[in-house]
């Protein structure tokens, strides 16, 4: 691998990391409008409101970059950064298609992976600690219990996965994989979704930005670009779990076409998920901060334990 | 002769003292026939074994009791006419006074452990009697003394009976001490406790330091039988319930002191100067008490001092080398004293004072209380030594016995020779046996006249009257109860005839070593005459205070008025009205108290005990305790340091804990 | 890869921590410098792994077991902090001082007993 | 593996200090800015920037742990140390109501003996490693730090240290668990927390009530 080859892979990730979540951005404004019954997004740019997002863009752009006088100024303004870059490092790890599709093949991706996402939750508490707010360090906090509530159930349901292919690495996850794990999986890969969800603060899981409760969370004092970065990490995330998902538990670039078009195959699913992830934040109500954290201990983790046991007992029972 | 009724004697009242304290406080009922029960089945057991081993015979018998490495320790028993005539006077005298108690401390409270006492007192007294081996007999010694210490301090509430009980304990151990010791000596040089064993020792010679031994044994006998200079605790004694001094005066302690040097006289002979020691000690007892018992005012006080002084008759005898002579005046004053103190007792509860004074300005005492007049009466013949009563025999033994000493044919009575006894000893005993003979028949009358034939000078003397110590006795409202008045007339027939017993050779002195008790006609003469004179000048005196007391009784209501006199009465009269303060004159006030003896103990051994105490506590306090403090001080700083160091700062901790590793580190590696 | 260099590195960061666990006054701030000193030794233990070629690996296993120690105890440290937090307000350790023997005063004088036996002695 | 491949070539050509390998260089550099990060970490009087720094000087050790081969120990440091103790200790920061800027008494007072004991150590152990490990030479090669690698020793020989060191988590977490807990909590009966239940607020009218 020369060092060009790697650049033009860096450069391909980069592209990926900045349309990709712009896409679902603008596909959660369409899907939402529909389903309910919104006008705003049918307006901008003409056609079917297809230059909201730009129009977004340029909005948050041109506001003014506000930092609160009793804020920790550097840390505040690192803190969307922070938030933003470990999932633009995930996505070179994930794979697109077979042969080398993919950013760079990481010998334990999977448990790079989650310790790279695990990063993220620094931006928040970073932001919303040196917002000097209260609601804003609620949120934080909020936020920071919630993630390594939810990290441990993601784990679990990924080593499943781990197991059943005997590999760490993704694009090995993948070559191992048969039709046959998707209902064997199934299990975990509600578990890993969830818990994906729950990182990434979407609704039903969104206690960390709860408006009615304390306003927009850690990022209540953050306006313009630097907001921006914060929804851009959020999309990117919805991205980096759906791919994932797609990967670990759906087959990833299988399907009935050939493999050259395994990308497509990627990407499809990955889209189909993020769908669903739009789907369910306006269909869930938000819950409660203690049926949160009831949730995950109570009902994600034993799911995740019992899903381990069974991969462990039909591995043992295959291979002997 | 059966073994088992000597061995009884003593143990019969040991039990009955031990049943008495048991049973006080749950059956009182029991208490009075337990107490005296024993003493007086004592008391007849020890008349029978009397009887039974007769005259001229002795007997001895002994089991052993520890072994020791060195002279054996054996519970022996010895008879012999001595023992059997005193065994018989304790047990009388103790039963009487048993008896005598359960009238007189009626509603004592603490009754049963008095009369547990009186018992103890009776069987350790019966003990020494027959006890033939020294530590045993040292053990009774002991014993009698601790009953004497609770029976002196039977009234603890008040301080003198407190200081009394104390003083006699201290006083008698002081003399204990070397007793002790001397015994210890006997036993060295004897290779034995067996007391006819030291006394084969003493006759062979083999005795190393007679004099020493004899003068440390003195000194024992001092104390316990009151004897100057140790003679002090007696007279003080009298805090006491009256039988107790009765019992002590007669028969128990104070006898103990002259029968063992009765029984260790041969150990005496061998040494001359301390016969001529306990002459002078004899001596100066005898006429220094008699002269006390002339200025006492406390009835039982001149008792005492009169006990004191027939005790010097006794030591007398012993340093005239004649231990029959002796026990005879022991035995026939233990009759008579008993019977002086009961009868005191009935005297004291009837007026309900012991001031000679007071007594004396109470009208028709006598009539109140004839039994205790007429016995008193004999009892006080007795001691005069007036014949044909006993104290007149015994006393005349006495005086042979001085005689034949001073002529130097000492009636030893084969037990050494007569030169063993220095004829100093005799003239001295004899000088002082006439002078304290015609004393004592001073204060004898001085006493009667005054208790029973004072005219009452003034009508409300009783009020004034010092009361007397023993607060709880019978009710002074009605008469004496027969149980005090028959041992009176009991222990009156003895005071009248015993001194009969002296006469025929066959009879006491049979019993005794042999030689005769019968009186010497110059003695006699001149011991009489001599009493009898002392008895005009006490009369003489007191008709002459009689007189002048009249005269004053008519002037002073002219001059003060009735108020005047009744406040003044307990000042006015008591000069007046006593003839010892007119046969004394200026003697009166010392020998009223003591001579002085007390003070002089409190400078020779009070004071500079005091001062050695003063002197221990200032070093302790001041010296020792400077050094503890400094210890605790400089424990303290040392802890201060170290508490300085305590921040409680666990980084402070850590930073010095980790500095160390370093250096520790720096150091091996250096080192290696 | 000279091993003086990964050592060297070790040290420095151990020494670093230690400045940091005896300087820090907040106590989760002492947490973290444990945790530096952890790592210090973490490295040692790669370092001489990788030097060693062993084949139980055993630094590298005792690096794993160390991380996973770290994990419990900065989690109940935290939790004894918090738990002191809430009790007393703060998370000084220097104010934590409650083992501490206060020694305010000099050494305590038994002065009254002293003049106590004396007048004793006098009476 | 690839990562560490364009830092430089791994073959051990000349051992002198003089002329450092590639991978020397980066490990150097890297070091240096793990001990600045540290040093920050410990001097700095802003107590977040404290836990900031430090997830610095973590992220720098875990990429020296790339660097000597240890990948997989390299990913569990991210995971574990970056990921939940710094996490952890920032929690723990706000809750014990850490300040925005500069804490006035963030040393204390025995600073300088800390220094010089701090000082002592390091001159101490760095005098002692460089004299012991002077000539010693690191033989980077074959990725003895992989996850087959590590998953073979550590569940071939390490089982039992591995399994004991999990009920020693049990421990730590239920000790956690109790330190944790607010006394008055059994006191009073708590409003009965509502369930989980899609599209229905359940709990909250019932929590009020009660």
């Amino acid at each position: 691998m020369t060092f060009l080859e790697m650049l033009l892979r860096c450069v391909a990730v980069l592209m990926v990391f900045l349309v990709f979540p712009l896409v679902i951005g603008q596909t959660e404004h369409k899907v939402m409008a529909h389903m309910q019954g919104r006008l705003g997004p049918m307006y901008a740019g003409g056609f079917h409101g297809w230059a909201q997002l730009v129009a977004d863009g340029v909005k948050f752009v041109q506001k003014e970059d506000i930092v609160p006088a009793d804020a920790d100024r550097r840390v505040f303004q690192l803190a969307p950064a922070v938030a933003l870059l470990p999932y633009l490092v995930v996505l070179l790890v994930i794979p697109v298609g077979p042969g080398g599709f993919v950013g760079q093949a990481v010998d334990a991706g999977i448990f790079f992976v989650l310790a790279v996402m695990g990063i993220g939750v620094l931006g928040s508490l970073m932001a919303g600690w040196a917002s000097a707010n209260k609601f804003s360090l609620l949120g934080g906090l909020r936020t920071a219990a919630q993630l390594m509530a939810y990290e441990l159930p993601m784990l679990l349901a990924a080593a499943s996965v781990a197991m059943a292919a005997g590999t760490l690495s993704l694009p090995g996850i993948l070559e191992q994989f048969e039709w046959w794990w998707v209902p064997w999986q199934i299990v975990g890969a509600f578990v890993f979704f969830v818990a994906g969800l729950a990182e990434l603060q979407r609704p039903p899981f969104d206690m960390p930005v709860a408006d009615s409760e304390i306003i927009f969370g850690a990022y209540t004092e953050y306006t313009g670009i630097r907001f921006a970065f914060f929804l851009l990490s959020e999309y990117v995330g919805i991205l980096v779990i759906s791919a994932l998902t797609t990967v670990l538990f759906l087959g990833g670039w299988h399907g009935p076409l050939p493999d050259q078009l395994g990308w497509l195959w990627t990407i499809l699913k990955t889209f189909a998920l993020a769908l669903v992830v739009i789907w369910l934040r306006v269909t869930f109500p938000r819950l409660r901060e203690d049926q949160l954290m009831r949730f995950a201990w109570t009902t994600l983790i034993p799911l995740a334990l019992a899903q381990l046991a069974l991969t462990g007992i039909v591995k043992v029972a295959i291979t002997s | 002769m059966n073994l088992a009724l000597p061995v009884l004697v003593p143990v019969l009242p040991a039990l009955g003292a031990v049943a008495t304290l048991a049973s006080g406080k749950r059956a009182p009922g029991l208490t009075r026939p337990l107490a005296i029960l024993p003493v007086a089945a004592s008391a007849v057991l020890a008349l029978v074994v009397a009887l039974q081993l007769g005259t001229g015979q002795s007997l001895d018998a002994a089991t052993r009791l520890a072994p020791t490495g060195g002279p054996e320790l054996s519970l022996a028993l010895h008879l012999d006419g001595f023992s059997s005539l005193i065994s018989v006077l304790v047990g009388l005298v103790a039963t009487c006074v048993q008896v005598y108690s359960t009238a007189y401390l009626k509603d004592d409270p603490r009754y049963p452990s008095y009369a547990a006492l009186v018992s103890l007192f009776t069987a350790a007294m019966f003990l020494v009697v027959y006890s033939g081996d020294l530590v045993v007999l040292l053990v009774g010694w002991e014993v009698m003394g601790i009953c004497s210490y609770f029976l002196i301090g039977h009234h603890w509430e008040t301080a003198d009976a407190r200081s009394a009980s104390l003083k006699a304990f201290l006083v008698t151990k002081l003399g204990d001490v070397p007793f002790l010791i001397g015994i210890f000596l006997l036993g060295a040089d004897a290779g034995t406790f067996r007391i006819e064993g030291v006394l084969k020792a003493a006759t062979e010679g083999q005795l190393s330091h007679p004099t020493l031994t004899a003068l440390l044994l003195l000194a024992g006998v001092a104390g316990k039988s009151a004897q100057f200079p140790l003679h002090t605790w007696l007279p003080d004694a009298m805090a006491g319930p009256t039988p107790v001094s009765a019992l002590i005066h007669a028969a128990t302690m104070v006898a103990a002191g002259i029968y063992l040097v009765a029984r260790l006289l041969p150990v005496f002979l061998t040494s001359g100067a301390a016969l001529v020691v306990l002459s002078v000690m004899a001596a100066v007892t005898m006429v220094g008490s008699a002269l006390c018992a002339l200025a006492q005012d406390d009835l039982k006080r001149v008792l005492a001092y009169s006990t004191v002084g027939q005790l010097g008759y006794m030591a007398g005898a012993l340093a005239a080398g004649d231990r029959q002579a002796a026990v005879f005046h022991l035995v026939s004053h233990g009759a008579f004293k008993a019977l002086l103190f009961l009868a005191a007792g009935v005297i004291i509860h009837a007026a309900h004072t012991n001031s000679l004074s007071a007594m004396a300005r109470m009208p028709e005492l006598r009539k109140k209380v004839p039994d205790a007049y007429w016995t008193m009466g004999i009892a006080l013949i007795a001691l005069i030594g007036l014949p044909p009563f006993s104290g007149f025999f015994s006393k005349e033994a006495v005086l042979t016995a001085a005689e034949h000493a001073a002529t130097g044919e000492a009636l030893t009575n084969g037990l050494g020779p007569a030169s063993a006894v220095p004829s100093a000893a005799g003239w001295i005993v004899l000088v002082a046996a006439g002078l304290t003979a015609l004393l004592t028949a001073a204060y004898a009358a001085r006493l009667w006249l005054l208790a029973f034939h004072s005219a009452p000078v003034a009508l409300t003397a009783a009020t004034d009257a010092p009361y007397s110590a023993e607060i709880d006795e019978a009710d002074p409202a009605h008469a004496e109860p027969p149980a005090m008045r028959w041992p009176l007339w009991v222990l009156a027939i003895p005071t009248m005839g015993f001194g009969l017993f002296g006469l025929r050779s066959d009879w006491l002195p049979a019993l005794l070593d042999g030689g005769s008790l019968r009186p010497a006609l110059e003695t006699a003469v001149i011991a009489t005459g001599l009493a009898v004179a002392g008895a005009l000048i006490g009369y003489g005196a007191w008709r002459s205070v009689t007189a002048r007391a009249a005269a004053a009784a008519e002037r002073v209501p002219e001059q003060a008025g009735p108020p005047a006199a009744e406040t003044l009465a307990p000042a006015l009269p008591k000069p007046l009205a006593d003839p010892g303060r007119l046969l004394l004159g200026p003697l009166f006030g010392p020998a009223l108290h003591g001579f002085h003896v007390d003070r002089l103990y409190s400078a020779l051994f009070v004071r500079p005990t005091l001062a050695a105490a003063q002197l221990v506590r200032f070093l302790d306090r001041e010296v020792v305790e400077t050094y503890v403090r400094g210890t605790g001080t400089g424990a303290n700083l040392l802890g201060w340091a170290v508490r300085r160091s305590q921040t409680g700062n666990a980084q402070t901790y850590l930073s010095v804990l980790l500095g160390a590793v370093v250096v520790l580190t720096v150091l091996v590696a250096v080192g290696s | 890869m000279h091993l003086a260099y990964p050592a060297v590195l070790a040290a420095l960061l151990f020494a670093i921590g230690v400045y940091g666990v005896l300087a820090r006054r907040n106590t989760v701030l002492v947490l973290m410098s444990v945790e530096l000193m952890l790592n210090a030794v973490n490295l040692n233990l790669v370092a001489f792994d990788v030097w060693l070629r062993d084949a139980l690996h055993g630094g590298q296993a005792l690096t794993l077991f160390t991380i996973t120690l770290a994990a419990a105890e900065i989690g109940l440290g935290l939790a004894i902090v918090l738990l002191v937090f809430r009790t007393r307000r703060t998370a000084d350790i220097d104010r934590l001082t409650a083992l501490g023997d206060p020694a305010e005063d000099g050494p305590a004088e038994d002065d009254e007993t002293s003049d106590a036996t004396s007048a004793e002695a006098v009476a | 593996m690839s990562l560490l491949a364009a830092a430089g070539p791994l073959e051990p050509a000349a051992r002198s200090f003089l002329s450092p390998t590639g991978v020397e260089i980066v490990f150097l550099l890297v070091g240096v800015a793990v001990l600045g990060a540290a040093l920050v970490t410990v001097t700095t009087r802003q107590l977040v920037h404290a836990a900031l720094w430090l997830v610095v000087a973590l992220g720098g050790l875990a990429v020296e742990f790339l660097l000597l081969t240890a990948e997989f120990i390299a990913w569990v440091q991210v995971l574990i140390y970056l990921g939940s103790v710094v996490v952890l200790v920032l929690f723990g920061l706000m809750l014990t109501k850490a300040p925005i800027g500069r804490s006035p008494d963030a040393d204390s007072g025995n600073r300088w003996a800390a220094l010089a004991v701090g000082l002592a150590t390091a001159g101490t152990l760095v005098t002692l490693v460089v004299d012991a490990f002077r000539t010693s030479w690191i033989d980077l090669g074959a990725g003895a730090g992989s996850a087959k690698a590590t998953g073979e020793y550590l569940f071939r020989h390490w089982v039992l240290p591995f399994e004991a060191l999990s009920v020693l988590l049990l421990a730590a977490l239920v000790g956690a668990i109790v330190l944790s807990r607010r006394d008055d909590e059994g006191k009073k009966p708590r409003p009965r927390p509502g369930k989980l239940r899609a599209g229905k607020p359940v709990g909250t009218s019932s929590g009020k009530e009660s």
